[in-house]
């Protein structure tokens, strides 16, 4: 086991790339060294709370990007407190940082393509895993999902995931109406190859059920809330095939589409 | 040059090198926080709750946030007796630590075999028994609320085992007090208090629970005052040790609660939010006690003085 | 055009023509807030609790701030039930204030005489009963941590008025159900909680409590999941109409309560951060109802489903 | 009663004046039309509570000088959390402020000249209140204490104060070494006139002594913990000569020294 990083990393930059959507660029060769796509670091995004800042917790984000340069990318969204102060996070200012932490994907897909499939924030821990798979020889399409249009990313940004992009709005305000499964199905049928996937549980659910139907390996990487990211709370935990409870910041948060109970 | 403050403690025959512990359930069997805590360097190890069988737990979302603090309803999963025998305890006692095994129960037979069990396997230093479990006899009111329902526990265990006894006790209820003295009454070398506050978080988008199981456990700063009362109430009123515990973040936090009253302290949810957050508690108290010429334990510990 | 939600409530044989109160001893006689809230958009003003004769209170400090949260040991000081009568409770009427006047005592007897007092005043709409006294004929644990003494003050109140009755709940019991149900027994038309839970702070640089009075009561948010559990296990066991008190800061936190069942919420320590915070909260309850197509309250009150 | 103003006010300043100590100006005309001196304003420090914010209640300090120009200033040194806060805002950012609240001097002195004392940041309202005083006609002395040399504020800033200033330090780096109740004494035993002192209670109850001595009269602007600020919580009060307590927020914070329990 590589030691784990905890400390400050210095923000680069901090930009809107959508509706309450960030991309937070770090000065961290630490983590860029251990990280893995699919692996997490947690973030204190507010004042210390040791001297009573708040939240009191870390939150977790997926690697977005891996490099160059000792650099690491994280990409979010706005939805409460904690990613509400982050997104006030100025370039030259320090974060507090613990990882990279947890179980990323397997990148040694043994195929020539790969389909990858993130719905909304799902798509993060995708430009890594894409590039990875990239640099091995792997073909890779994305099949990324918005809700609506004003979510989904600016060009220049889609514009770095190597391979094909496949957007999706259930609006239709942006790329193919519908969901992003949609899609995916169709390449399924007309090309088999596996299925490595991100974004909310119900998602991944039916992109599993797809990927069964059509008898392709299928990876998921799974969201929880969390405490300590770091395998001692058993707060983050999902259900298991054969029972019980697996953590997703350590035994996750990939697993095997098999492995959950959905 | 400043002589380096004794922070050693004695608990129920046990002595421990300095007053920092880790809370059962907050630090795992240890072992996940060797990167950032030897385990030899802390007062001692309390070790997540075991229960006779292994458990499952309760259905995610397990945690959420509130103000200052968390809820968790963990549901007391853990690996059962066996395997924390098996493979938690050589680990621990590998590195040198001082462990504490917490036990849980539904009922009084299972803390006694437990304590039974952990006597036999050798390894343990002492046992913290976690009295805030369900009476499932007796209603499902937890035995840490009722005086005679919590010595029956600690008389059972007693007789179990020659081992230090820990009764770590329940903050939800109206006098404290009587149920610290019948946990002494019937056996306690050591209360530690307080376990978390019953409590709940509503999500209003989804208008269910926040917490699969409705109720969890209220941890961290927040209930550190309410701590601090019990610790305080408890330690003016009975002769053993107190150890505190509740929302300890700092090292200042820990002194608080030494001048309450208690002899050692636990760090829980710190541990969270800072997985080196029991050294650095451990460090600043060294330094307070060096620059404050206190040469022991004794010079702080119950020193409160009331207006 | 969306039609204006109803959100008037039945407690007890009162019609409030909203769910919004002031908790007792954060908002005064109400004057004190005439410049940011004008008492009859209130549901009801809950006035600062009364004893039969005029209290000085508690020396300061009386206050200090803790996570999330603060202490008080005002001690109950009042103007007492002549003053109030006299002096307070006319400006609450002229404004067309519902008042619930807050009533509290050290023994029964001062209990059933302040009720009387208060009936015979004209005026008082309803009477709030504060067990969270000592009861000094039993010790000096609070009436509320026993259904039995419980029960005993709210007999007397009920032989002494015909008045509404709402008794305050103390949370710090281990079984919050049975004091409730008690309470309603014995013929409380209302339960309201939670009150204050005891607490304290201690000043490391003085190594003296910060409280002059040691222990104090906790409110603010970091009760907020305390009093929302308590609220929630009330709401489902009792037929009488449940308010909700504890750490109510927002409209968010307000509605939360609903869910779990309080048909009325009081709005205490936030009165402290922002005076205006009893209409902010009542805005905003009224947006959402608006904004989600609820008619009236019985659409949202206690209609949290669990996992 | 004029209104009391409640609302954001623009910071135009926040300067160190000495160790720990710090100049905030404030755009605030309503403050400056209702104040006077001795009065207080409670202050937002952190993030606003209803978010999650801390810390959760405003903190008291007095108005440092009143105008000119609708502008406030406040004096006040960094003691923990709320302050800590205070020190790290930056012009054009707004504050949350309720105020003014509360009692302030009596400034129709009936006397020529009158004897300020301020303790540490006892001094804050004292400015105002030199100004008042001077404008009526008041010849005025300060006396001014610090425990340090290095707490004494910036001698440009002092130099606002009309009239004398006396500065005594208990560790002799500036002014007078002693506290600063030994000038106060040699002053009233010169020339009699009436004195108007804040700080530290015991301070305050030396002065309200020697005051007694001389047979003069004596305000003092007490501290406490608030909540409210305005009359509601009872969590301010001070032990009044006649038994009770009154409220430093709306009956003080200055008293007349004799209605004190010291
Ligand atoms: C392993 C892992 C990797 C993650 N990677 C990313 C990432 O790369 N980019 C990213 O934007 N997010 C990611 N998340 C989710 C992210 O951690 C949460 O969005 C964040 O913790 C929310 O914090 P907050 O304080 O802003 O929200 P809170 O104030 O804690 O919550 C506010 C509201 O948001 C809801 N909420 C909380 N978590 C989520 C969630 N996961 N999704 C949607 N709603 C939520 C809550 O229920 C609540 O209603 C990841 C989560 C995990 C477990
Ligand atoms: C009417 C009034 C007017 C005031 N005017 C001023 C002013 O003009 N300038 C100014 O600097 N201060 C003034 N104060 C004091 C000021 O309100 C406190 O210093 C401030 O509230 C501390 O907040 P904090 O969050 O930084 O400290 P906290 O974190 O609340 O406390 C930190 C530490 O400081 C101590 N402390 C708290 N209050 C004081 C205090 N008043 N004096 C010394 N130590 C304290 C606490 O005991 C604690 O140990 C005034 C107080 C009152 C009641
Ligand atoms: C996630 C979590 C799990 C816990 N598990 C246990 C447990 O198994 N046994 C036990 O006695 N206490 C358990 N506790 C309670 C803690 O040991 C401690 O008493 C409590 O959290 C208060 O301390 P804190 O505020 O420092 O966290 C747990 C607490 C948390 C937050
Ligand atoms: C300063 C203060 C004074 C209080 N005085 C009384 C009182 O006189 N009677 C009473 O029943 N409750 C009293 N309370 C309790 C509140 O009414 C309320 O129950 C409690 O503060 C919890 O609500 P909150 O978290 O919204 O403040 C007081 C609370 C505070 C903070
Ligand atoms: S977040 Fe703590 S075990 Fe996974
Ligand atoms: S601060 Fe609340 S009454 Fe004075």
């Amino acid at each position: 086991m590589s030691a784990t990083f905890m400390g400050d990393c210095s923000v680069l930059e901090n930009r809107k790339l959508a509706r309450d959507t960030y991309l937070l660029r770090l000065a961290a060769s630490e983590l860029a060294a251990g990280g893995r796509p699919g692996m997490f670091v947690m973030v204190r995004t507010g004042p210390d709370p040791e001297k009573g800042g708040s939240p009191l917790l870390k939150r977790p984000f997926g690697l977005h990007r891996i490099g160059p340069d000792g650099e690491v990318s994280l990409l979010y969204r706005v939805v409460g407190v904690g990613t509400g102060l982050l997104s006030q996070v100025r370039p030259g200012e320090k974060l507090e940082i613990l990882g990279p932490l947890g179980h990323g994907f397997d990148t040694d897909v043994k195929a020539a393509s790969a389909y990858l499939v993130g719905g909304g924030m799902g798509l993060a821990p995708l430009l890594a895993l894409a590039e990875d798979l990239h640099r091995r020889g792997v073909e890779v399409t994305v099949f990324y999902g918005e809700r609506e249009g004003a979510y989904v990313l600016a060009e220049d940004h889609l514009a770095l995931f190597p391979g094909r992009m496949v957007v999706t709005t259930e609006d239709g305000a942006a790329g193919r109406q519908g969901l992003v499964t949609a899609p995916l199905a169709e390449a399924l049928a007309a090309q088999a190859a596996p299925v490595l996937a991100c974004g909310p549980k119900p998602m991944l659910a039916a992109v599993a059920g797809i990927a069964n139907e059509f008898c392709v390996p299928c990876q998921v990487s799974l969201e929880a809330s969390m405490a300590c990211g770091m395998g001692a709370c058993l707060g983050c935990v999902t259900s298991h095939a054969q029972g019980g409870y697996r953590r997703v910041c350590v035994e996750g948060p990939v697993f095997e589409a098999e492995e959950i109970k959905w | 040059m400043v002589k380096k403050p004794d922070l050693s403690v004695k608990l129920g025959g046990l002595t421990l090198k300095n007053p920092v512990m880790s809370a059962s359930g907050t630090f795992g069997y240890g072992q996940e926080f060797a990167e950032y805590v030897p385990p030899a360097m802390m007062g001692a190890v309390v070790t997540k709750g075991i229960s006779l069988k292994p458990r499952h737990g309760n259905p995610p979302p397990r945690i959420c946030e509130t103000p200052a603090g968390m809820l968790n309803s963990i549901g007391l999963e853990n690996v059962g007796l066996e395997a924390f025998v098996r493979d938690k305890l050589p680990w621990l006692k590998e590195q040198g630590a001082v462990v504490v095994a917490n036990i849980l129960g539904d009922q009084v037979d299972e803390y006694s075999a437990l304590a039974e069990g952990l006597d036999h396997s050798g390894g343990v230093d002492m046992i913290e028994i976690n009295v805030s479990c369900p009476n499932v006899a007796a209603g499902g009111l937890a035995f840490g609320t009722d005086p005679e329902a919590t010595a029956a526990v600690v008389r059972a265990v007693r007789k179990a085992t020659g081992l230090p006894l820990m009764c770590k006790l329940t903050p939800m209820v109206a006098d404290i007090v009587s149920v610290a003295r019948a946990a002494v009454a019937a056996g306690a070398d050591v209360l530690s208090l307080i376990n978390t506050i019953p409590a709940m978080a509503v999500d209003l988008k989804t208008r269910k629970p926040v917490l699969a199981n409705t109720i969890g456990g209220l941890s961290g700063p927040a209930i550190k005052p309410v701590a601090l009362r019990l610790v305080w109430q408890v330690a003016r009123s009975v002769k053993v040790p107190v150890v505190g515990i509740g929302g300890i973040m700092t090292a200042q936090d820990a002194l608080e609660f030494l001048l309450a009253g208690a002899s050692a302290i636990q760090v829980g949810t710190a541990n969270f939010i800072n997985p080196r957050a029991a050294m650095d508690i451990l460090a600043g108290v060294e330094k307070y006690f060096a620059e404050n010429g206190l040469p022991d334990l004794s010079a702080l510990v119950g020193r409160l003085e009331t207006h």
